[in-house]
């Protein structure tokens, strides 16, 4: 197993199926997400939500910070998380320390991380890796998409994915709605971002980046968005800012690099991502193997046990 | 705002949006402008990435706080001691732009003798009549000077209204050109510069840190970033919103920026400047061609019932001699052909006699009051939505239950419609909708992409919008509804013969009209605006063109341009990639002649060459004789810097040639501004209407002439600073917009994207007055004051912070926003209920930025026991402070010369 | 029918991973045909009008686009040298906004101590309007103040609003009401 | 709906809340799985349909026949609920046919369907052709097809499950298939000991005794490997079918171990609970997998290891390399 499959299985750091458009191929595109800029307005949520006509998801007030959105599924492609905190936005107490300091006592530092968050497009993708119908799949522009004529809502991507993305839709159908016959209502599909592929094939860039207000999405191809983003991180940490950091911007990371990277300020945790996904179908090759030797052990247990000894 | 119109000339933001990224430094003070004006605030983040300070001095720490460079936290109501203060380091430290400041401001010219400064009246300036509660102005003028408009006239009891020298420009009219006495030297002890000195000389960083609640050290570091980052070589800008304007003292706090930025000499400079950052689509538009009650369109004045009786008087007291304003009757006659077309005559005076005359104060507050006594029968309401987003929202609600008819046109089902069967004074019984008598008609809106129109940004830009889709059903624009109103009265009064009528039959109303539901051609109402020479019906291109013989005409002077040579300017959507420069003035039009930036002449040096190099904007091109540059350039093209008006020059020739302020009748901004104000000449750190502390400064408290209610039951206030009492309504509430919400939240909480990123009232309070009073995060908690009392979900966090005062006296602050009310997709209780109805003198606007409540934990009390709840309280603390009533100065000190 | 099933075969993408060069399912092979062939909406508008954001006064700049009498989209216009294309949230969802579930296609009468919302025609409703204006203003007309100055005007008629409408809008606003001598008209420039 | 506001867990403020965060407000990062009842019922049957096959065949080869046709139909009958099952669990089940889009190599359900649809098909038809007693040799062929994909249908869901980012069920990827078949042997030798005389019912029995003990041992292997990403299958519902699953076969053991070969009752009464037993072990350890994923601490903590140990090229810090634009772009 370890043979041949497995080394059509190996991580390449190049998307797999992306190779096979041939002329067709696309340059690969993705997101660069900056928090350092990102002024948590929510145009993206909203914009995503306007383009992609996703229903409502939901009016609950939760208590966290001005997070009502809450995280990453079905109905919310894009998600802003907001973390308060008393730490102060630069590391070195320059004069471009942000303190609200109120009587002159040193003063605690405060910040308010906000993220936008997407799908990561993973170069490896466990979503379109486990989905038993070709469903999702790997786009011309290397970014990775659920067909929604073709989901059948097994929901095998749901938990394959390292940073939670995928989600079922639970809500009434609004295209495509089952067959009647079914006397289901529910759309009971999955849906995620689809780095609003129609949009790029008619030359668009995707909804989100469009109006982000500050740039803090930024959109374009992948490798040139990679150089924007170690620009960016040399001069906020010649700026003295406090715990920048790229995310997902390294190939060699275990999903074979993001195609929707960020810059953080703080651990990946923080934000409720990951501290380091990997896609689990690298140990697909192993668990094959594995489960082989448990099938023949299977095979040879029962048989042996049935061929040894009398019949009563 | 008349504070920019005092102190510069013109009522509009002197800069635009784009502009902000050329500056060193950006000050953004009451304004939230990243959740507020998001995608304006990416010019605030260019400026940033390009290596800019930006400063963000606000109670709250927001999402504006979270992209500056640094935040201050300040008590809120004080921002006038803390930009006096930069006022005062500025001075003091010889830190200001000396030759800026001696060329271009007023700081030279010398005061009457009769004017005393509030440090000489402890808190009131000369002129001060307790009885009248307000001021006579006669002793702020310039020496040798007769105020304009005000002396004279004042027999027939005119007040010298802010309003009207409004928004748009200081009539401001001077008697000459040049002020007659000045000190060039600055030393005189009556010259501006000196009095502004001593003005603020007790403004000391030590002051600021008591009274606003900062560090020294942030404050002295905000006044040395702001000196660092202003002079020849780097310019910086002030960013505001309502944050400054929502407060009894809202006109002066601009004023003090507007001081700030003159000594510091960004004034018409790129990268300098004054931002306004007004709220909605049109709000500049709203001004220009008001929706208000004392000026006519470019701010011409309406006339009063106390003043001008004849055309002559009105028309003499309102030209001013020299600058833009000494064309005054052109732009008059202009207006009065545009209105009743040939109707208006020079022998009937243009119909003078006939207009509609003003008091001083027929404000939206002063119509509620109106309401409630009764004196108002009928209301029309068109996309605003008082029941929510005005101050005491009861006290409106009661108001709508008095009319005899009222008409709402919005989107959607707004309160104030609907607050007969469902307002919180139903639930409490205090109305019954079988007992109230109001007939309304609801008339449902269309929306902007079902008409044609313009709306004028915050930066004076007119942006033509198209039609996209037919409105459905009833829906109807506003053009739609008000054209056919004024036909179907006018059709109805067409055989009058009572005199009341003379001036509405004689009224211009022939547009054309199109589509199936005969909408109106907004074109043709822009063409009418812009104006067109009567004889030969060709456009104008700008206001010079103007005629005061009636052989013009034209509906808004200042917009004139606007369809210059037949073509929609506002419509104009060049790409901004494919014009010159960042100023793109390919894109829609601006008033005034398409300026970007105003007062530009600024940007130039005396000689008329740049300040530096790095700050090239407008400048003289000798070779050429003009002055040239990135925008047109605010001043007579020809007129060399060396020019000296001869003495018998009026208008605009009358403007020296190193006089870039061409609306004011000096040609120079003004640090102190003698007349167009009701509350002084320079700015004054009062306290709030409602504050728990007292002025550390004065025994004058809060502002002497700010408009109050005090015998209206509807509008009770808090005891405030020692007054017993007091103790009931301890901390400070503060009222704001969020990022997903929009005003009252018509526009928002119909909109299911919208509603549920922000999905339920919340108060934002500290952990230390949580624990204080017991609040639980993500609990409820129950806000009162005297009007009223409101829940909220609690959002305990440190981005409000307390503040440490005089003698370490701490004060809590609660932040509201105040998007909910009883309505749309999302509800909840509206902060503007626990509003007073407490107003700036100048501009009539409540003070919902600073007052005082009480927060307990819990729901509020239900159905009747709400009134009750929030009655007995009341009752508590007036009787409280009944027992040692305090005599405020105000109505007693007279300081008349 | 050979044929059909043939083509049936030959577009199973279980062969196709084979013969476009994708083995593993992953990409071209599994794309459907409506996927291949998807066309954003934009593209096939009937037309695009230039508008501008109804919310806060920066003014960016729109893009409406519509179709079948429709708008099926509204986003940033790129043109605008102010906004570049970009939106807030609220100006995002402005199509949401136009077509809210919540928004009111019709009259609605409430009459004096009534209980409930009635019908009524647009031209009903705007007759009774311009008589209430012409009775109210009739009784309460004042030539004179009080003390003898010339008033020329209701004060019993008051109308309010105007920061959200259009420039026109407001021209013809303050116009009406000056020839009708309702002298108090405000806007939300005040609040 | 529940109380979906944030306590501050002891901080002052959120502010304070915040600033210690160790995850997101406490929220899940990884996706719970979307799968209802139907799944880990269908890793029963799917178990019992692949073990049945072999040990059919096996007792086939030995002339049990029997012990042959039961355990034929048994498989074949839990062979036809399966897919049932998986359907019924579908979002989209009109679309069920979608697997057969593809074959992919890296789906472990996709595959599994296919083995899935080789085994039902030969079992069903193995198991009509002996009801019908006909076409002898196209049944012993059919007979020989269910028991080599009975194996691979009774293991792979181990690896279905393990190939998710769910720490229990990923780093337990191991054990999984193992477990898995050891579940499957010992549920096929419970159902079979059932419905055949004792007589003939030894291998079924043997089978059920050695799957129970086998599984029982790799299930504490596993557990103890784990760690804390374990401890989901003492807790919760993960832990009280954990229990029931141990204490279940234990009870079914015994009492076929003991009397099995004597009693008919005590051998369907043991088979019984023994297959009931495996019957919860799959919804151990299907909840294990909720468990895990709800938690964020065992999604953090357990990559926080692997970065303390291993580093990370997930997050690029300002000074470290990391491999220059160029790959996979």
């Amino acid at each position: 197993m370890n043979g041949p499959l497995g080394a059509l299985m190996e991580p390449t750091g190049v998307p797999a199926g992306w190779e096979a458009y041939g002329d067709g191929k696309k340059e690969r595109v993705g997101f660069f997400t900056d928090t350092s800029v990102c002024i948590g307005c929510k145009a993206c949520e909203v914009a995503c939500k306007e383009w992609n006509v996703i229903p409502e998801d939901g009016r609950v007030w939760t208590g966290e910070s001005y997070d009502h959105t809450s995280q990453l599924d079905a109905n919310s492609w894009r998600h802003v998380a907001f973390v308060e905190q008393r730490k102060p936005l630069f590391a070195n107490g320059d004069s471009a320390e942000l303190d609200v300091d109120t009587g002159g006592d040193g003063g605690t530092g405060l910040r308010w991380l906000m993220e936008s968050d997407v799908c990561k497009h993973c170069t490896h993708a466990a979503c379109l890796d486990v989905c038993p119908t070709g469903s999702l799949f790997r786009t011309e522009f290397g970014t990775v998409v659920v067909q929604q004529d073709i989901c059948n809502g097994c929901g095998y991507c749901v938990p394959a994915c390292p940073f939670g993305v995928l989600d079922k839709r639970h809500l009434a159908a609004t295209t495509d709605p089952p067959p009647a016959f079914l006397g289901r209502k529910e759309d009971g599909r999955v849906w995620k971002c689809t780095l609003c592929y129609d949009r790029l094939k008619g030359g668009h860039e995707p909804a989100c980046a469009k109006a982000c207000p500050t740039k803090s999405i930024q959109f374009g191809p992948l490798e040139e968005l990679r150089e924007r983003a170690d620009a960016r991180l040399a001069k906020l940490d010649a700026e003295g800012w406090n715990g920048p950091r790229l995310y997902g911007r390294d190939p060699d990371d275990g999903v074979g690099g993001f195609g929707a990277f960020f810059l953080l300020l703080d651990e990946p945790e923080v934000y409720g991502l990951p501290p380091d996904p990997v896609v689990t179908t690298r140990d697909l090759p192993e668990m094959w193997t594995n489960m082989l030797a448990a099938a023949g052990a299977l095979l040879a247990g029962v048989t042996a046990l049935t061929l040894l000894g009398g019949r009563r | 705002m008349p504070s920019l119109g005092t102190s510069f000339g013109r009522g509009g933001a002197t800069t635009f949006q784009q502009d902000l990224q050329n500056s060193d430094c950006i000050v953004i003070m009451g304004s939230n402008m990243a959740e507020n004006h998001p995608v304006g605030f990416q010019w605030v983040m260019e400026a940033r990435e390009r290596g800019a300070k930006v400063i963000h001095v606000d109670p709250r720490f927001t999402r504006t706080s979270a992209m500056a460079t640094k935040h201050v936290g300040i008590r809120a109501g004080s921002d006038i001691a803390f930009l006096g203060g930069i006022a005062n380091y500025l001075l003091q430290n010889d830190l200001y732009f000396r030759e800026y400041v001696e060329k271009y401001t007023n700081a030279p010219v010398i005061i009457d003798e009769h004017f005393a400064d509030t440090e000489a009246g402890d808190g009131i300036f000369s002129g001060w009549d307790p009885e009248a509660g307000r001021y006579d102005i006669e002793s702020w003028r310039y020496e040798g000077m007769e105020v304009h408009g005000a002396a004279g006239q004042r027999g027939e009891g005119f007040e010298p209204s802010g309003e009207q020298s409004g928004h748009g420009a200081a009539g401001g009219g001077l008697q000459h050109g040049e002020p007659p006495a000045e000190d060039p030297e600055l030393q005189h002890p009556r010259c501006v510069f000196q009095i502004l000195k001593r003005h603020y000389q007790r403004y000391t960083p030590e002051f600021v840190a008591e009274t606003c609640g900062c560090s020294v050290d942030d404050f002295v570091e905000v006044c040395e970033t702001l000196a660092a980052n202003s002079g020849r070589e780097r310019t910086s800008a002030f960013c505001y919103a309502v944050g400054w304007t929502q407060h009894t003292v809202g006109v002066q706090t601009i004023r003090t920026a507007a001081i700030v930025q003159q000594l510091l000499g960004n004034i018409g400079r790129p990268g300098g400047g004054i931002m306004a950052l007004r709220g909605h689509a049109s709000i500049q538009g709203s001004t220009d061609i008001p929706t208000l009650f004392n000026i006519l369109p470019g701010y011409l004045p309406m006339p009063h019932t106390l003043s001008y009786h004849k055309l002559k008087n009105f028309i003499d007291s309102n030209t001013s001699p020299t600058g833009w304003w000494g064309e005054f009757k052109s732009y008059w006659v202009s207006l009065m052909k545009a209105y009743f077309g040939e109707n208006a005559t020079e022998e009937n005076d243009w119909l003078f006699d006939e207009l509609p005359r003003i008091d001083s104060d027929n404000s939206a507050y002063f119509t509620v009051r109106q309401m409630l006594e009764g004196n108002v029968k009928g209301y029309i309401i068109a996309g605003e939505n008082p029941a929510v987003g005005h101050a005491n929202g009861k006290a409106h609600r009661l108001g709508l239950a008095k009319l005899d008819w009222l008409v709402v046109r919005d989107i959607v089902e707004i309160e104030s419609a609907s607050f007969w069967y469902d307002s919180p004074e139903v639930e409490s019984g205090e109305l019954k909708p079988e007992e109230i008598a109001t007939e309304i008609f609801f008339l449902p809106a269309a929306a902007h992409t079902e008409k044609d129109g313009s709306f004028t940004n915050t930066q004076r830009l007119l942006q033509w919008h198209w039609q996209a889709v037919e409105p459905k059903e009833d829906c109807r624009s506003e053009l739609w509804f008000y054209f056919h109103l004024g036909r179907l009265i006018k059709q109805k009064l067409e055989d009058s013969e009572e005199e009341r009528d003379t001036l509405i039959k004689a009224l211009r109303w022939e547009y054309p009209t199109h589509s199936a539901v005969q909408e109106p051609d907004a074109e043709a109402v822009l063409q009418e605006v812009n104006g067109w020479e009567i004889e030969s019906g060709k456009f104008l291109s700008g206001y010079p063109e103007l005629k005061d013989d009636g052989s013009t005409l034209c509906g808004c002077w200042i917009y004139s341009g606007c369809f210059a040579d037949g073509i929609n300017q506002t419509a104009r959507k060049k790409p901004h990639w494919e014009q010159e420069s960042y100023v793109a003035p390919e894109w829609a039009w601006a008033w005034p002649a398409n300026r970007r930036i105003i007062y530009n002449r600024a940007s130039a040096d005396p000689d008329g060459n740049p300040w530096s190099e790095r700050k090239r904007y407008v400048w003289w091109d000798g070779s050429e004789g003009k002055w040239t540059g990135l925008d047109v350039p605010d001043f007579k093209e020809d007129k060399e810097p060396h020019y000296v008006p001869p003495d018998d020059a009026k208008a605009e020739d009358a403007i020296a040639g190193a006089h870039p302020f061409v609306m004011q009748a000096d040609g120079r901004s003004w640090l102190y501004v003698p007349q167009g104000l009701e509350d002084g000449p320079l700015p004054t750190h009062y306290e709030p209407h409602e504050s728990p502390f007292d002025n550390p400064l004065y025994s004058q408290r809060a502002n002497p002439r700010r408009q109050q209610n005090k015998d209206l039951a509807e509008d009770p206030y808090n005891p405030v600073a020692d007054e017993p009492g007091a103790e009931l309504y301890p901390y400070v509430v503060t009222t704001y917009r969020l990022t997903e919400h929009h005003t009252a939240g018509g526009m928002t909480r119909s909109v299911p994207y919208l509603a549920e990123l922000q999905p339920a009232m919340f108060c934002e309070v500290h952990p230390d007055l949580a624990r204080e009073v017991g609040l639980e995060h993500g609990g409820w908690a129950t806000i009162y004051t005297t009007r009223s009392a409101i829940e909220a979900r609690v959002l305990v966090t440190e981005r409000v912070r307390p503040l440490t005062m005089k003698d370490g006296r701490t004060v809590h602050q609660i932040g509201l926003p105040y998007h909910w009310g009883k309505r749309g997709l999302i509800t909840g209780d509206s902060a503007n209920d626990l509003a007073h109805m407490a107003l700036d003198p100048n501009v009539h606007i409540q003070e919902v930025k600073a007052f005082t409540c009480g927060i307990r934990p819990g729901r509020r009390p239900r159905g009747p026991e709400l009134p009750r709840f929030v009655a007995e309280l009341r009752d508590q603390a007036h009787s409280r402070r009944e027992q040692e009533p305090r005599a405020e100065p105000e109505e007693v000190r007279d300081t008349t010369p | 029918m050979l044929m059909e099933l043939a083509k049936l075969l030959e577009s199973w993408p279980a062969l196709r991973q084979l013969r476009e060069g994708d083995p593993l399912g992953l990409g071209k092979a599994v794309q459907s045909p409506r996927s291949e062939s998807l066309v954003p909406r934009i593209d096939e508008a009937e037309h695009v009008v230039h508008s501008v954001c109804p919310y806060c006064a920066v003014g960016c700049g729109q893009l409406v686009y519509v179709s079948g009498g429709d708008v099926t989209h509204i986003e940033g216009d790129p043109a605008s040298p102010i906004s570049r294309g970009r939106l807030c949230p609220k100006g995002q969802a402005s199509k949401s906004f136009v077509q809210s579930p919540l928004r009111e296609y019709k009259v609605k009468y409430r009459r004096p101590y009534g209980t409930r919302w009635e019908e009524l025609s647009l031209d009903d409703a705007m007759e009774m309007i311009a008589e209430r204006i012409i009775r109210t203003r009739a009784r309460t007309w004042r030539k004179r103040t009080e003390g003898g100055a010339p008033a020329n005007r209701t004060m019993a008629i008051g109308n309010l609003g105007g920061a959200t409408l259009d420039n026109e809008e407001n021209y013809l606003i303050k116009k009406l009401m000056t020839g009708l001598g309702i002298v108090q008209v405000e806007n939300q420039a005040r609040i | 709906m529940t109380d979906t506001t944030f306590h501050l867990d002891g901080n002052p403020s959120i502010t304070a809340a915040g600033t210690e965060m160790r995850s997101y407000y406490g929220r899940p990062i990884i996706k719970e799985p979307t799968w209802t009842w139907e799944i880990p019922t269908y890793f029963f049957t799917g178990g019992l349909a692949g073990a049945s096959a072999v040990l059919s065949s096996a007792a086939r080869v030995t002339g049990n026949r029997e012990l042959a046709r039961t355990a034929l139909y048994v498989g074949a009958a839990a062979d036809l609920v399966s897919p049932v099952l998986l359907i019924s669990d579908l979002g989209r089940p009109e679309r069920f046919h979608h697997m057969l889009r593809v074959v992919k190599v890296t789906s472990p359900m996709n595959l599994g369907s296919w083995v899935l649809l080789v085994s039902g098909a030969s079992s069903t038809a193995a198991a009509a052709l002996q009801l019908l007693d006909k076409w002898k040799p196209v049944r012993i062929a059919a007979s020989i097809v269910a028991a080599l994909a009975g194996p691979p249908l009774a293991t792979y869901t181990g690896v279905l499950v393990a190939d998710t980012a769910v720490p229990v069920w990923h780093d337990g990827r191991h054990e999984l298939p193992w477990i898995f078949g050891a579940s499957a042997a010992a549920s096929a030798g419970a159902a079979a000991s059932m419905f055949v005389r004792p007589e003939n019912a030894g291998p079924a029995r043997r089978v059920a005794v050695a799957g129970v003990l086998a599984e029982g041992a790799l299930m504490e292997a596993m557990e103890r490997r784990l760690g804390t990403i374990g401890e989901v299958y003492d807790e919760g519902e993960a832990g009280k079918f954990s229990r029931a699953a141990k204490g279940l076969a234990v009870a079914g053991t015994a009492l076929l171990a003991k009397r099995g070969r004597k009693s008919r009752a005590s051998a369907v009464v043991g088979g019984a609970l023994v297959c009931a037993g495996e019957l919860c072990l799959r919804w151990a350890v299907f909840k294990a997998g909720f468990q895990s994923a709800r938690d964020p601490k065992y999604v953090v903590e357990s990559q926080r290891r692997r970065v303390e140990r291993d580093g990370t090229k997930a997050t690029t810090k300002p000074g470290e390399s990391s491999a220059p634009p160029g790959r996979g772009a």
